[in-house]
């Protein structure tokens, strides 16, 4: 109870925040970013409660509140936590007082209306998380456009208008589908069973003919897809986040692409399991496809935002890939890359940032030997393009290596019995380690070493605040990279059951029992 | 002949009565008259109060038989349309400090909330023409520009079309079921009889004249435009409210079937598309509410695809809150002098600069427009598609949903107008009157309520 | 070939040829009569129907129908007097500003 | 079909009074003169009131021509004196919608009649002869009084409406 | 937390003193960690060593905790001590704190003397998971992390493009290997359900499991190896990585990292000896590898280049060993090599300290008697490299060519025939650089003659230590000391008798390569350059290094580029799909003008639309009624 209590704290903390920043009088832009700050170091906190609180045994929602909403449909305000979200929840009020403190300085125009936004976009993306109800679950997913679209626009860069007109109108169409779909989907649970229920608990499991769960499918997983992005729905993604400020391009990177492949994993494969199972080798070419074509495209980028926004395409394919193995490692790797992405692309967007206040330009072209006049700077730069790369005990690492395992593990067996291509595919996306390596490199490579050149220079290296920022963020990139046993516990259930549900009987079976003749070599060895 | 009941049931109908007597005693005590608004006002209010009350009670009853019965829903009908009415006269005051707008507006709103409650074609058509004439001149009468009598022309013309169509319906019902009650019209739908469909395409149509429906609402955008806000408002919110639940209850609980239900989801699909279209490119504010109202005709009528139960359920919410959409965005545009400078566009560039709170409300309100969630005019869509799809037609559905989304764009462009572009130059930022900021107020409190808690308002529908 | 259909198919035509007259004639009084004239049509169907199965009612609505003409007229006039004030004109050609 | 109308002597008038209603009907449409249309219509009103009168519906045909040849069409007739006869619109009385709409004119009167042919009510007996004015001021006051005291607010919100935008006049 | 972990994180606590404060901590402090640290873990290897021979060599396990767990399955983070890993460990920390040493001396004029450190003590850590990594995901993450450490000492003077391009190249072929690696290990995980590799070798010492088999595995870890220890075809960055401060070629390109490769293979040889195709790959390529550097290395002429191609060189002789099954000599050759090549590069370095930062061997010459020591030390690591008995690379080469013939694992004539070949050659072209840097007479100008001067103790010291080691190192028979984990191979019957002579080819082949050198480049090498434009084409070819690296470029690189840039981002994004959305976007504002004018403000239009829309419905109802 007092868990529920304290999420829905969490939830609404941001609109509290909107109220105080608001009733403040104008012209008082210093107390604005300061109490928006401490209003999201509060949430952070009792999230970080919450989360140590999560009980990883529990298969079911916890912290759960659920009160009648729109009763006569059966639609109902349900929220809680659970495997599927509670990282997520978690990574989201971690990077709630770092981007407000990102943007101290960046933003001086509309001040007021700025953090209001930032804030209204905390509480959709919590929302979307951790609503429990497939109605109100849309509601958040939709209000997310109104802030975000705001801010590219307002805030943004020279073809601002374009870039955010193009975010709205491509996510829009794919939530526009699925609501036909969500509602046709309650409908026909309606009719088989009789209890009009909005609840996700509910509609699992619903009988469906193979053809209605193909359409369904196609409609959630269009609109997920666009928010993911998986190529080809991905041109919205760069656009948006060149001519996103900073913090736009921090959320979007940090939080907002996750709720695609948050959607997947907690509604789309999981309402429609036959379904999602025939179109799993599809998902999985995807997603190979996403992880080549966008480190590609990021290899032959100039704009320093534009390779970050590709490898997002990229690192967002191996959560897709892991999701699509169906194999509990996958699975577990995809939520941990997830985060893991959150955290290092949010970083490098950020550092980016710190770069452009100073210099005023991302064109790669104009950079040049960093590491000589900004030391501190490229040390932050370096880790972080590190653990983009996947590098051992960083983050990244971890999810890679759990979803090309997981991906191979699923892939082999289908390969012994006559069917290669999930091989082929998962070979090819552990190439996808080696493209990485090059583009990021490149990238560091470029900006960093060689002669100097700093555009508008001198510059003055991090300040404290920067310097903070960067070390809170890395915190979680090391943790998760040298332990990550304890997230993955919090996660695990979830994992188990969407395998249950989507893959049923043909799940793989990692990690369900050590082969036998381990243990007694074990008991040799020791 | 139960008088009380006479009294009881038609109590909204009598307080604008007595407001429309009021207005005209003060215009003959004097010929230079106060206070209309005051009257006018209170009339509504109390007819709102009283319908909102019957409503909640659940009074029911027939005080002339066959002609005129009420019960909660045609009281709930009324309120909505009543209420909508409020802010629209809050808008008014600017444009018309005397004259008969008053008298008009208040019979206009009598008729309209006469065909809610009538049982009889009779009762239907006095109640229809009552709305629509005074509106005719209402539109002329503030004289902010010339072509506005122009307006007034193509839309009485066009109005008495309608009429004579609806008439000719009436008398085919008339010839084949020898009755003029709304009741009867229910059971031409299902005879095959070619006159019998005749009547009742006859009738639909004159209603989707009224309610400018593709190919019908040629006379909407011309009209909007040349009317001042406070008329197009009325005409935006009331009277389209007042035609759509007029029809919902000449329809009853009937589930439409076979050709009537593709002409509906034709024409309504076709002014769905059009009209958000034809928006996309507008230069004034007014034209492009008038194609954006084409289109939210087209939702209201998908909704007559869903059973009965239903039907009134989305109707009535979506008129509501469609209403209070506009008006909320009337109610917040700059107070420019010239009316056809308040009318462009292009003088919402930079709003937020100017006035920040007026551009929010804008924006709340073409979001909502839009039926972008959590805003109201979210639920209001869903509910209205949830219908049609319960109703098995999840193919019209479906392309109503996409014809929305081209709806979503001109939407979208007012709001980058006001928050992404820079003011044109040479513009001094005006105080919003105080009336019009009650109309604001009015419109918003409600609009959040409808946020926060649909539930509630779905229940007493 | 009975009463009541020869009636009804005038009836039919007089509406018809109304809603010509408002599609064809330029003359703004013209464009007027001929919509009262749909509604002449209109009247007599309602007349004629009302006479065959002895309905009253039918012949109420005739009456209020008399009543409606007579308003819309008296509202239309003053109208088309308005124009013709502005632009010294009948023809409908004149009265094309609104558009787009 | 003519010698059974030859039968009965009003069915001769009926015809003639409709083939008038419909001539003056079509002339509204050809001539030129406002004036003239004006005078072709009251001549088809005048038509009609009488095709009443044969149904026995008299006081309806009295009301036709009082109300509608009496008070309507002359106030029509005097905006017309009043407004200035040679206007433009006489001398190119047809708008460019003539063709498309002649058609659309032809297929409406073609579907509606096709809509009501043999869907006529049979005459019910014994009510053939109509109902007079007594049984009709009758049922107005006892059935419809409520229509009747909404007509009265109609005609006020009417002439309000009308006086209003008189009134613009002297504003201009 | 056992011993062996503190083994470990000695070196990374370096790292983080030095990384985070060493430049406030002046330089003195920084060489007390940068060295102490290595030298503690030294210490304690050496200690745990013992104390596991003592126990009669019963591995060792040190679990630091759990990694992951998921289902009933978990990845532990834990250390292994059995013979193997002590042989290298004792080499890494031992070589490694040496070096360290060296670096004090040699690296005390750079200001970024911290961050040398640091990185140093960074790879000291991540070699040390490698070697002592229970589990292959251990070995991997200090597999990566080498990779990286190189990738940045490579770059260290990263003002010079030349130097970061070196260490980036590195960094992305190794991670050619490491993807093969990772597919190796997953497949080791599929067959045997876990990492450990004891556990691993103890379920194939019971046969191969089912679904996989042993050559797959194989070949996709020997991809990770070819990576690592530079073998063909991913040679190509270990020259280039001579960018890098002389000391980290000597530890990381010489002794330590690049030998991680032939590390993995004798560690899976449980594996290996199922693989029977990937072994003769393994000796093939490691054969073929050592011929191929072997010829390079006859005409460069940087001192650093000469001594990257001969490492590779040696290498494929290590690949040679572990190919034909002689793990054990495998990694005493790694021992030997850690020996004389760390000493023959810090001698360089010391050459190139010397002759004030020149590296190219035609500028040198006569320096024998300026640099006595260095001198010493080098001529000593060049005969052992040569194989001149009773060195230490006399030893480890002379079993190599033993089992590279006698093997019944694969081994064959010709094996060993390319290896003597390249055993002639080594020694040639060790001997030649010999001669032209410390004989003939001297070619530098002048003030670079004027500067010339013996390097500090701190160098000279080390230098004497490893040639001591280089040279009596071989009298310590790894192969033998590794016999009960790695049992040497069964000789082919047919073989038995070559033993005795295959000793005097070996002692032949070494003392012909010194004679050939002498002869040609006794005077100045003018022999040798009348020999040159007689054998102009191959020279070329050869100085060009067969243009792999040209190779590549053509055949992957721009290839790649171009389909990036003009098909994925030209075609792809730009024209196929935002091209197609906004050709929608252009309908729908076609579109919205055209219905714009149909709304010409003609009343005769509305109402005809009006009729039309009356007679469509009719029409329509009257159609389906």
């Amino acid at each position: 109870m007092a868990d529920a209590i304290l999420l829905n704290i969490v939830l609404y903390l941001p609109l509290l925040g909107i109220a105080l920043i608001v009733a403040l009088p104008e012209g008082q832009d210093d107390r604005v970013r300061h109490l928006s700050f401490g209003v999201m170091l509060a949430q952070f906190v009792i999230t970080a409660m919450l989360y140590l609180r999560f009980d990883p045994t529990v298969a079911g929602l916890q912290a759960e509140t659920n009160l009648p909403w729109i009763a006569d449909w059966g639609v109902y305000y349900r929220i809680g936590l659970d495997g599927y979200n509670v990282l997520l929840v978690l990574l989201t009020a971690f990077l709630g007082p770092l981007v407000v403190a990102g943007a101290f300085s960046a933003i001086q125009k509309d001040v007021k209306l700025f953090f209001s936004m930032v804030f209204f976009i905390q509480f959709a993306m919590l929302g979307t998380f951790l609503a429990q109800d497939l109605l109100l679950f849309y509601i958040f997913w939709e209000t997310m456009l109104i802030p975000m679209f705001l801010i590219i626009g307002i805030w943004g860069g020279e073809r601002r208008i374009y870039a955010t007109v193009k975010f709205v109108l491509y996510t829009a169409f794919g939530s526009i589908l699925m609501l036909a779909a969500l509602i046709y989907l309650v409908w026909s649970q309606y009719t088989e069973t009789g209890n009009l229920s909005f609840a996700l608990a509910d509609l699992f499991g619903t009988q469906l003919t193979m053809r209605e769960q193909g359409w369904l499918l196609a409609a959630f997983a269009l609109s997920f897809a666009i928010k993911v992005p998986m190529v080809p729905l991905h041109t919205w993604l760069p656009d948006a986040h060149v001519e996103a400020p900073t913090t736009g391009s921090v959320i979007l990177a940090g939080v907002l692409l996750k709720m695609g492949t948050y959607g997947f994993i907690k509604l789309g494969f999981p309402l429609f399991p036959e379904a999602s199972l025939a179109a799993m080798p599809i998902v999985m070419a995807l997603a190979v496809i996403s992880i080549v074509y966008g480190a590609c495209l990021a290899l032959v980028q100039t704009d320093i935002k534009k390779i970050i926004a590709y490898s997002s395409i990229s690192h967002l394919g191996y959560v897709m890939l892991g999701l699509a193995s169906l194999d509990l490692l996958g699975i577990q790797g995809a939520i941990i890359q997830m985060v893991s992405h959150g955290l290092t692309a949010a970083g490098l967007f950020l550092m980016v940032g710190m770069i452009y206040e100073r210099c005023h330009t991302r064109d790669l072209g104009a950079y040049g030997g960093l590491a000589k006049v900004l030391p501190v700077y490229s040390v932050f730069f370096m880790i972080l393009t590190l653990a983009a790369i996947g590098l051992p005990t960083t983050s990244g690492f971890t999810g890679e290596f759990l979803v090309l395992m997981g991906a191979f593990l699923a892939a082999w067996p289908q390969h012994l019995a006559g069917d290669s291509v999930p091989l082929v595919w998962a070979v090819i996306a552990v190439s996808g380690v080696v493209l990485g390596a090059m583009y990021m490199l490149w990238l560091a490579q470029r900006l960093l070493y060689g002669t100097t050149k700093v555009p508008h220079g001198p510059v003055a290296d991090l300040n404290r605040r920067e310097r903070l920022i960067l070390a809170a963020l890395l915190v979680p990139v090391f943790w998760i990279g040298l332990a990550p046993a304890e997230p993955m516990l919090k996660t695990e259930q979830a994992a188990l059951h969407f395998q249950r549900l989507v893959a049923g009987p043909r799940a793989t079976s990692s990690g369900s029992a050590p082969a036998p003749v381990v243990q007694q070599t074990a008991e040799a060895t020791r | 002949m139960n008088w009380t009941q006479v009294l009881v049931a038609m109590l909204p109908e009598h307080l604008l009565l007595a407001g429309i007597v009021m207005l005209l005693l003060l215009d003959i005590a004097s010929d230079r008259p106060r206070g209309q608004l005051a009257v006018a006002l209170a009339a509504v209010i109390a007819a709102t109060l009283a319908a909102s009350v019957l409503a909640i009670a659940g009074y029911t009853a027939e005080p002339f038989a066959g002609q005129l019965s009420v019960d909660s829903s045609a009281f709930a009908a009324k309120a909505i349309v009543l209420v909508l009415a409020i802010p629209v006269l809050l808008l008014a005051r600017d444009e018309f400090p005397d004259g008969p707008f008053y008298l008009l507006l208040l019979s206009s709103l009598y008729g309209a909330s006469l065909i809610l409650s009538a049982d009889s074609f009779l009762t239907l058509f006095l109640g229809l023409e009552l709305m629509s004439i005074p509106v005719y001149t209402m539109v002329l009468l503030a004289m902010r520009r010339p072509d506005c009598t122009e307006a007034a022309l193509k839309y009485l013309i066009l109005g008495g079309t309608a009429t004579a169509m609806l008439l000719m319906g009436v008398s085919l019902q008339f010839g084949y079921t020898g009755s003029l009650q709304l009741a009867d019209f229910g059971l031409l739908l299902d005879t095959g009889s070619p006159m019998a469909q005749s009547a009742v395409v006859l009738v639909l149509l004159a209603f989707f004249l009224k309610a400018a429906i593709v190919p019908f609402h040629t006379w909407a955008p011309d009209a909007y435009e040349a009317a001042t806000v406070p008329v197009t408002g009325f005409m935006a919110t009331v009277v389209k409210a007042g035609v759509l639940l007029a029809a919902v209850r000449l329809f009853g609980y009937e589930s439409l079937s076979g050709h009537l239900v593709e002409l509906l989801a034709v024409l309504a699909l076709a002014s769905i598309v059009w009209g958000n279209l034809a928006a996309i490119r507008q230069t004034s504010f007014r034209r492009m509410i008038a194609y954006s109202s084409i289109a939210h005709a087209g939702y209201l009528f998908y909704a007559f695809l869903g059973d009965g139960e239903g039907r009134f359920q989305a109707v009535a919410f979506y008129s509501l809150v469609y209403g209070l959409m506009n008006l909320l965005a009337f109610a917040s545009l700059p107070a420019a002098g010239d009316d056809a400078e308040r009318d462009r566009l292009e003088n919402l560039k930079g709003y937020y600069q100017r006035a920040p709170f007026a551009a929010v409300m804008i924006a709340m309100a073409m979001f909502s427009l839009a039926g972008i969630p959590p805003l109201p005019g979210f639920v209001a869509k869903f509910l209205i598609f949830r219908n049609v799809i319960e109703a098995g037609y999840t193919l019209y559905a479906v392309l109503g949903l996409v014809g929305s989304y081209l709806g979503i764009y001109f939407y979208l462009r007012l709001v980058v107008y006001m928050f992404m572009s820079p003011a044109p130059a040479g513009l001094q930022p005006q105080p919003t009157a105080r009336l019009a900021l009650g109309a604001t107020l009015i419109c918003l409190v409600p609009t959040i309520v409808l946020m926060v808690y649909p539930g509630g308002l779905l229940r007493g529908l | 070939m009975d009463k009541v259909q020869l009636l009804l198919s005038l009836a039919i035509a007089l509406f018809s040829i109304g809603l010509l007259g408002v599609i064809v004639r330029r003359n703004l009084l013209v464009m007027l009569m001929c919509m009262e004239l749909m509604l002449n049509g209109v009247n007599l169907s309602l007349v004629t129907f009302a006479h065959q199965m002895g309905e009253m009612v039918g012949a109420v609505l005739v009456f209020l129908i008399f009543v409606v003409a007579t308003a819309e007229i008296a509202v239309a006039i003053p109208i088309v007097l308005l124009l013709v004030k502005r632009k010294h004109s009948l023809d409908l050609g004149a009265y094309m500003d609104l558009k787009g | 079909m003519i010698e059974s109308a030859l039968g009965r002597l009003d069915d001769v008038l009926l015809l003639i009074f409709a083939a008038g209603a419909l001539v003056g009907a079509l002339l509204m449409i050809v001539l030129r003169e406002p004036m003239r249309v004006a005078t072709a219509l009251i001549s088809t009103m005048v038509f009609l009131g009488g095709i009443y009168g044969l149904l026995g519906v008299h006081f309806i045909a009295a009301f036709q021509v009082l109300i509608y040849v009496g008070a309507v069409m002359v106030f029509m007739v005097y905006v017309i004196m009043m407004l200035d006869p040679r206007d433009p619109a006489i001398q190119q009385p047809f708008s460019k919608m003539l063709v498309p709409g002649v058609v659309g004119f032809v297929l409406l009167i073609f579907v509606l009649v096709g809509a009501t042919w043999k869907q006529a009510p049979a005459p019910l007996p014994g009510v053939a002869e109509g109902f007079g004015l007594q049984q009709f001021a009758v049922a107005f006051l006892r059935q419809y009084w409520l229509q009747f005291e909404l007509t009265s607010v109609l005609l006020v919100a009417a002439i309000v409406a009308a006086v209003a935008v008189v009134k613009l006049h002297r504003r201009g | 937390m056992g011993a062996l972990s503190w083994i470990v994180v000695l070196p990374l606590v370096g790292f983080l003193v030095n990384g985070l404060a060493g430049n406030r901590l002046g330089k003195r402090f920084v060489s007390v960690v940068g060295c102490g640290l290595p030298i503690a873990s030294f210490l304690i290897a050496a200690a745990s060593v013992a104390a596991l021979l003592a126990n009669d060599s019963k591995p060792v396990i040190d679990v630091a905790f759990t990694w992951a767990t998921f289902g009933r399955q978990s990845f532990e983070i834990a250390f292994y001590l059995d013979r193997l890993s002590a042989v290298m460990v004792l080499v890494v920390t031992g070589v490694g704190s040496l070096i360290h040493i060296y670096s004090t001396g040699y690296m005390h004029e750079d200001e970024s003397y911290a961050r040398f450190f640091a990185y140093l003590n960074l790879f000291l850590f991540f070699m040390l998971l490698l070697v002592l990594g229970r589990s292959m995901l251990v070995l991997f993450v200090g597999w990566e992390g080498v990779g990286l450490a190189s990738y940045l000492l490579i770059g260290f003077w990263f003002e010079d493009p030349e130097k970061a391009a070196a260490g980036k190249k590195a960094f992305i072929t190794n991670r050619i290997g490491d993807a093969g690696f990772l597919l190796g290990m997953f497949l080791v995980f599929f067959a045997c359900g876990t990492l450990d590799m004891d556990r691993v070798n103890a379920i194939f010492a019971q046969g191969v499991p089912a679904g996989v088999t042993a050559s797959v595995i194989g070949v996709l870890l020997f991809i990770g190896a070819t990576g690592k220890s530079a073998q063909i075809p991913l040679h190509v960055w270990l020259p280039d990585a001579m960018a890098g401060p002389t000391p980290v070629s000597a530890l990381i390109h010489a002794a330590t990292m690049v030998t991680a490769g032939v590390y993995l293979v004798a560690r899976m040889s449980g594996i290996f000896v199922h693989a029977e195709f990937a072994s003769n790959l393994v000796a093939t390529i490691g054969v073929l590898t050592a011929f191929f550097a072997a010829s390079v290395a006859l005409v460069q002429t940087d001192i650093k280049r000469v001594l990257a191609y001969s490492t590779i060189s040696q290498l494929g002789f290590m690949f040679l060993a572990a190919g034909v099954g002689a793990y054990g000599v495998a990694i005493f050759h790694v021992v030997t090599h850690a020996f004389f090549k760390a000493c023959l590069f810090l001698g360089a370095g010391s050459v190139i300290h010397a002759m004030s930062g020149e590296q190219d061997i035609r500028k040198m010459g006569a320096l024998a008697k300026k640099i006595p020591v260095t001198f010493a030390t080098f001529a000593v690591s060049t005969a052992a490299i040569a194989g001149l008995p009773p060195l230490s690379g006399f030893f480890s080469k002379d079993e190599i060519l033993w089992f590279a013939y006698g093997s019944s694992f694969g081994g064959a004539p010709w094996l060993l025939l390319l290896a003597s070949a390249t055993a002639l050659m080594t020694a040639f072209y060790m001997f030649r650089l010999l001669w032209l840097t410390f004989f003939g007479s001297p070619r530098m100008d002048e003030e670079v003659a004027h500067h010339i001067h013996e390097s500090p103790w701190s160098m000279t010291g080390v230098l004497v230590v490893l040639a001591l080691l280089a040279a009596f190192g071989g009298f310590f028979s790894i192969p033998h000391f590794l016999e009960p984990l790695l049992p040497l191979p069964l000789i082919r019957p047919e073989a038995q008798s070559f033993h005795g002579p295959l000793v005097w080819i070996a002692t032949g082949l070494g003392v012909g390569g010194l004679l050939l050198a002498a002869y040609f480049y006794a005077n100045d090498g003018e022999r040798a350059a009348r020999l040159k434009p007689k054998f102009e084409r191959i020279h070329k070819l050869l100085s060009g290094k067969y243009y792999i690296d040209e190779l590549y470029e053509a055949v992957l690189g721009r290839p790649l580029n171009w389909i990036s840039e003009k098909v994925f981002l030209r075609i792809g994004d730009r024209f196929l799909i935002d091209g197609s959305l906004d050709g929608l976007a252009a309908l729908a504002q076609r579109s919205a003008k055209g219905l714009a004018r149909l709304q010409t403000g003609n009343l005769h239009l509305y109402t005809f639309l009006v009729l039309a829309g009356l007679v469509g419905a009719l029409l329509w109802s009257w159609r389906n009624g």
